[in-house]
């Protein structure tokens, strides 16, 4: 894993953005449209059917902050790695990092506990319009801080042996983005009735 | 691959402490029975909150100026959809035309929340 | 010239005819002109021994000009075409002058089917006469249609009246038109609607008043009918293949 | 997908430096023109197959209800299941990869002046998703019930509910196979976006890009900006098809315009996806063959922004009459008017390019021409069903089937021959044949004129599309327009057939054409400036750019171009 191995194309860096934190800006660019076109849909069927608001009452508040309490933990910890990253301590990063994957897991684990509540209560995906938009929205989310866990405790064996520490912020940047949108998730799903 | 931080690191746990005061807002707000403090503060924290996120933990602000630009263009273009879109969607009637089948379900849909109260 | 290809049965036939022609003249300007100076240019610069080429960026100010001029008068004809396109919309979509007459127009996979009001004039009575697969309507009326589909996307094209209309499921979507000649004509399904979109094809008869009243009679009840082999009153979710039994 | 992303980004770069097997130097290859010549073989390969299906409706329509030979009997859910397929293929499986992957990874790397793709290992996933997307799409032909026939716009509840479309796995694997083929382009896209963004030569500004390589990195951007609300669209229906959700059902809440207008906003920004890279390939090839500096690079460029721009607010001009708001209709008249400006723009710029030139007509250059020659063609046209008022009766007639191959076939198919030509010699070191490549030339152009313009008279006439026989209509059903229709069928058969002259054309030269030298063409970009075909890492020291691309002619020098990584 010698840097010369990589090509030239990768190590240049012509906007004096590093290559690697601008394909992460890019990413996160097109995930803005994926999650905007799901939330534009949403919120004018939402404004729309006044009676949804009916079904969103079901749904654990509780459940919601909390994990939106995980997630913005999880981001602490995140940008904590990339100043550890920044000083060049890969091994502090790296348990930072590993500390954040758990946030996600946590996140995953109050995840499933409340679907399945509200799958026990009978509410499944094809319930109605909310509950499509509610399982799909969070669903579509869910995948998201699965896939950033992933990358986390990939990232954080590579940086743990003091390797691709730039690679730290990129997954942070993509962590705080994924936080972001349950941000607006949250109120969107759990608040407005 | 330059090692050199470009950012300079605020204190992080300061920054949090704010965000997680800023939920319990929200959630204390989800309580009140009046619609208006519920909407302000469920979205205009929200809003506050992924601005101090994109601001302190992702360093949007001191990114090249062409970065913050990318993003608002993205959610510039979704506004658009949504103008474009919500004229025949989120109304359920116009010139010429009506949604029966939508305004049937919320019709039903109100009788039956209003009855389960 | 379009009537050639298909016939304009309805007031407003012209006035899209019209708008084609208008495009027609205006893009046909435009389209045959820059042919004309990509040929000529081709042909002028052919290779020749001994001629270097000129070295020009574009950006020279007296060149520049036969791009800029063109170009404004492109945007002229921008706004002449829109206007009356936007008119000849606002007239058929939007306008919708008073309805002399009502008709529902039902589309499912793969048939139309019309319900009209019958002799009292009025849509939801008892002697509405329902029909598959034709519709009759008397010429110089103006008639108010409303659109249902009951499955998928449908769209009730009529060619020769220039109407086009998608039907969705789920919605009920007015339109109008004022049949001014004498015959009968298609009607087109002219969005996918799965296996048998090809098959769904209907009719639309415009008769005269005296015409038109007749039919009434004969299908309005089958107690007052003249003819004893009058069909009945087709239901309204009956297919087409049982409305021909 | 960003998963995926970061993933590649993690493994280990190392290149083999002993001699590959076959496989891992065809197949796991993570060299930029390997993964260019994957894309363009297979996007041959379904343009093969996509042309097969164009020859099975139209001799199902110029001689009705006879069997078709390698075919059999066209019924009426087979017409269907082929015309979507030929829409879908000829548009997502052959001008996406062609134009904007083959093209783009070819020759991105070498004209900006590195050794590859800043990412090569996601560029590699690109293509196996790819690949594996085309794959599910042609399975989908031997499924029970057979492949999706509810048009390439799918528009539910005909694409949600399997007892409308009657067609239920075709319909979810179509489903399955596009959103697949989205992210591969997705991920492709990204990394053509940070290569040109980040790697470029030392002293290549941004106005020293070619503007090919903007085209494309603009198409990209497009792309991705557009597909976002699709993607999110499609899990939706494939919900709808497989869990019983009702996002796009009117009786559980949903709304089926909503499907319409997700598929819009991507679909008209992706006409100028595959448009640009087009129109970046003739930009090079006309300054090339006329020894001309382009006209106006910066308004080109400017113009270029602009329509991309632009896309993003016209969509509901493809809705006129699907049941949107009559009110809205005058709106996107008005901005689909408005983007006439910058394409006349460029159409100007482009012709006014050969003023003053010394043009030579080899074999690209034909290409090159009769791409701008007939794309006006093709543009005009729009024109009239951009107007709300004639789109009334116009929409989804034959005339718009016209109007859209008229800009469809010069972008996929004529701009393609102009790039494939123009560029061979590079890819395989060999010429083509010029006297073959000017015959498959007037054999392509001549009978695709013939093809089409029968059938803007025929849509003038009320011929509906999607319609596997005129039969039930009795305005449809005379003679003089089953004679026209007639006509455009066999001058498809001689097109098509002209098509195998290429293909001989093509493999012959590649092992037997003369040999073309580093840059047979005399042109000033940096591909030239390697040898052809160019070995792994491309320039064996990396170039320095010195000026901008189209240095052709210059008073004073001894040669009549100056290639842009030459001091002096």
């Amino acid at each position: 894993m010698s840097a010369t191995a990589k090509p030239i194309a990768n190590t240049r860096s012509v906007t004096g953005i590093p290559t690697a934190r601008l394909i992460t800006w890019w990413v996160i660019a097109s995930e803005i449209v994926i999650f905007g076109g799901l939330l534009t849909a949403y919120i004018m069927h939402r404004l729309g059917h006044p009676e949804w608001a009916a079904s969103a009452a079901h749904t654990n508040t509780w459940a919601g902050a909390i994990n939106t309490f995980v997630l913005l933990t999880s981001s602490l910890c995140a940008v904590l790695a990339h100043k550890a990253a920044d000083a060049q301590d890969g091994p502090r990063a790296a348990r930072l990092l590993r500390l954040t994957a758990l946030g996600g897991v946590i996140f995953l684990a109050i995840k499933g506990f409340e679907w399945t509540t509200d799958i026990r209560e009978g509410f499944v995906i094809s319930s109605g319009g909310f509950w499509s938009y509610y399982y799909t929205l969070a669903g579509l989310h869910g995948l998201h801080v699965l896939a950033g866990a992933v990358i986390m405790l990939i990232v954080a064996a590579d940086a743990a042996k003091n390797r691709e520490l730039q690679r730290v912020e990129c997954i942070g940047l993509y962590w705080h983005f994924v936080d972001i949108v349950w941000i607006f998730l949250f109120p969107l799903l759990y608040i407005a009735r | 691959m330059t090692n050199e931080s470009h950012v300079h690191h605020p204190n992080y746990v300061k920054i949090w402490a704010v965000l997680v005061a800023l939920l319990v807002i929200s959630v204390a707000g989800s309580l009140s029975s009046m619609r208006a403090v519920v909407l302000v503060a469920a979205f205009g924290v929200a809003i506050v909150k992924a601005y101090l996120v994109a601001k302190n933990f992702m360093h949007v602000t001191v990114e090249k100026r062409w970065v913050p630009y990318l993003l608002v263009a993205m959610i510039a273009f979704v506004v658009i959809l949504f103008a474009g879109v919500a004229p025949d969607v989120m109304r359920h009637s116009g010139l010429h035309w009506s949604n029966d089948a939508a305004k049937q379900a919320v019709e039903t849909g109100m009788k039956a929340a209003t009855k389960h109260e | 010239m379009y009537e050639r290809y298909i016939t304009a049965a309805s007031t407003y036939a012209h006035s899209i005819d019209h708008l084609f022609l208008l495009i027609a003249a205006l893009v046909g300007f435009w389209l045959i002109l820059a042919e004309v100076v990509l040929f000529a240019l081709v042909i002028k610069y052919r290779e020749k021994e001994g001629r270097p080429t000129r070295h020009i960026t574009g950006e020279e100010k007296e060149l520049h000009r036969w791009i800029t001029i063109p170009h404004v008068l492109v945007i002229l004809c921008d706004i002449v075409i829109v206007v009356p396109a936007i008119l000849v919309w606002y007239n058929i979509k939007q306008a919708q002058p008073p309805a002399e007459q009502t008709v529902r127009v039902y589309a499912q996979q793969w048939a139309w089917s019309f319900q009209e009001p019958g002799p009292d004039g009025k849509l939801d009575t008892e002697d509405d006469i329902r029909t598959v697969g034709e519709l009759h309507v008397t010429v110089n009326a103006t008639y108010h249609f409303e659109l249902m589909s009951r499955d998928v996307v449908h769209s009730f094209a009529i060619p020769s009246f220039r109407l086009k209309q998608d039907a969705l499921p789920g919605r009920t979507i007015t339109g109008w038109f004022r049949p001014n000649r004498v015959g009968t004509y298609d009607i087109q399904c002219t969005q996918m609607c799965g296996l048998g979109h090809a098959l769904m094809a209907g009719r639309v008869i415009v008769e005269t008043q005296q015409d038109h009243a007749a039919w009434l009679i004969r299908n309005a009840n089958p107690s007052l009918a003249s003819l004893p082999a009058a069909p009945a009153p087709v239901p309204e979710n009956t297919t087409m293949a049982e409305a021909r039994r | 997908m960003s998963e995926q992303m970061q993933h590649a980004g993690h493994e280990q770069a190392g290149q083999d430096h002993a001699e590959p097997g076959f496989f891992l130097k065809y197949c796991w290859s993570t060299d930029h023109k390997i993964i260019a010549m994957q894309y363009l073989f297979t996007g041959m390969l379904m343009a093969v197959i996509g042309g097969f299906l164009a020859y099975v409706f139209r001799m199902q329509l110029g001689f009705p209800n006879h069997s078709v030979p390698g075919f059999g009997l066209v019924t009426p859910g087979r017409y269907n299941a082929v015309v979507t397929m030929h829409g879908t293929i000829m548009i997502f499986w052959v001008a996406m990869p062609v134009l904007i992957a083959a093209f783009g990874n070819f020759l991105i790397p070498l004209m900006i002046g590195c050794d590859d793709m800043a990412f090569p290992r996601i560029n590699r996933l690109s293509y196996q998703i790819f690949l594996l997307s085309a794959i599910v799409l042609l399975v989908s032909f031997a499924v029970k019930g057979g492949a999706f026939g509810g048009a390439w716009t799918a528009y539910p509840p005909l694409s949600s509910n399997g007892a409308y479309n009657l067609t239920p796995l075709g319909a979810v694997l179509w489903l399955l196979a596009v959103a697949l083929e989205f992210v591969a382009f997705l991920l492709g896209g990204i990394n053509f976006t940070v290569t040109v963004m980040n790697s470029r030569a030392p002293g290549m500004k941004m106005f020293d890009i070619p503007i090919l390589i903007w085209m494309i990195v603009l198409a990209t951007v497009i792309f991705m900006a557009s597909a976002g609300p699709l993607i999110a669209g499609a899990v939706m229906l494939l919900f709808d098809q497989t869990l019983a959700t009702g996002f796009y059902d009117p009786q559980r809440g949903g709304d089926p315009l909503l499907w319409q207008h997700l598929f819009w906003f991507f679909g008209h920004p992706e006409v100028y996806v595959v448009l640009l890279p087009a129109m970046g390939i003739v930009a090079e090839i006309i300054a090339v063959f006329a020894r001309k500096k382009l006209f106006g690079y910066k308004s080109m460029l400017y113009s270029t922004w602009g329509v991309g721009i632009l896309s993003f607010v016209v969509w509901a001009h493809h809705q006129f009459v699907a049941g949107i708001d009559p009110r809205m209709a005058n709106v996107f008249t008005v901005t689909t008017l408005l983007i006439s400006i910058p394409v006349a723009e460029l159409v100007f710029l482009y012709i006014a390019t050969l003023y003053g030139g010394s043009i030579r007509l080899d074999t690209p250059m034909l290409w090159a021409l009769g791409f701008m020659a007939e794309f006006l063609i093709g543009g005009v046209t729009g024109i009239f069903l951009g107007s709300s008022g004639t789109d009334i009766y116009l929409h989804d007639t034959y005339f718009l089937v016209a109007h859209f191959h008229y800009t469809f076939v010069p972008i996929a198919i004529i701009s393609v021959f102009a790039g494939i030509t123009f560029w061979f010699p590079k890819m395989f070191g060999r010429m083509m044949n010029e006297t073959l490549g000017k015959i498959h030339f007037w054999g392509t152009v001549i009978p695709f004129n013939v093809i089409f313009i029968p059938l803007f008279i025929t849509g003038a006439a009320g011929d509906q599309r999607r319609i596997y026989s005129y039969a039930q209509f009795a305005e449809q059903s005379r003679p003089a327009l089953q004679h026209l229709r007639t006509t455009s069928t066999i001058a498809l058969l001689v097109m098509l057939a002209f098509q195998l002259i290429f293909i001989f054309n093509f493999f012959w030269s590649m092992w037997n054409g003369k040999r073309a030298g580093d840059n047979p063409w005399r042109s000033t970009t940096l591909e030239w400036t390697v040898p052809s075909p160019p070995p792994h890492g491309n320039f064996a020291e990396l170039p320095t750019v010195y000026r901008g691309p189209y240095e052709y002619g210059l008073p004073g020098r001894a040669d009549d171009y100056w290639p842009q990584n030459a001091p002096n």
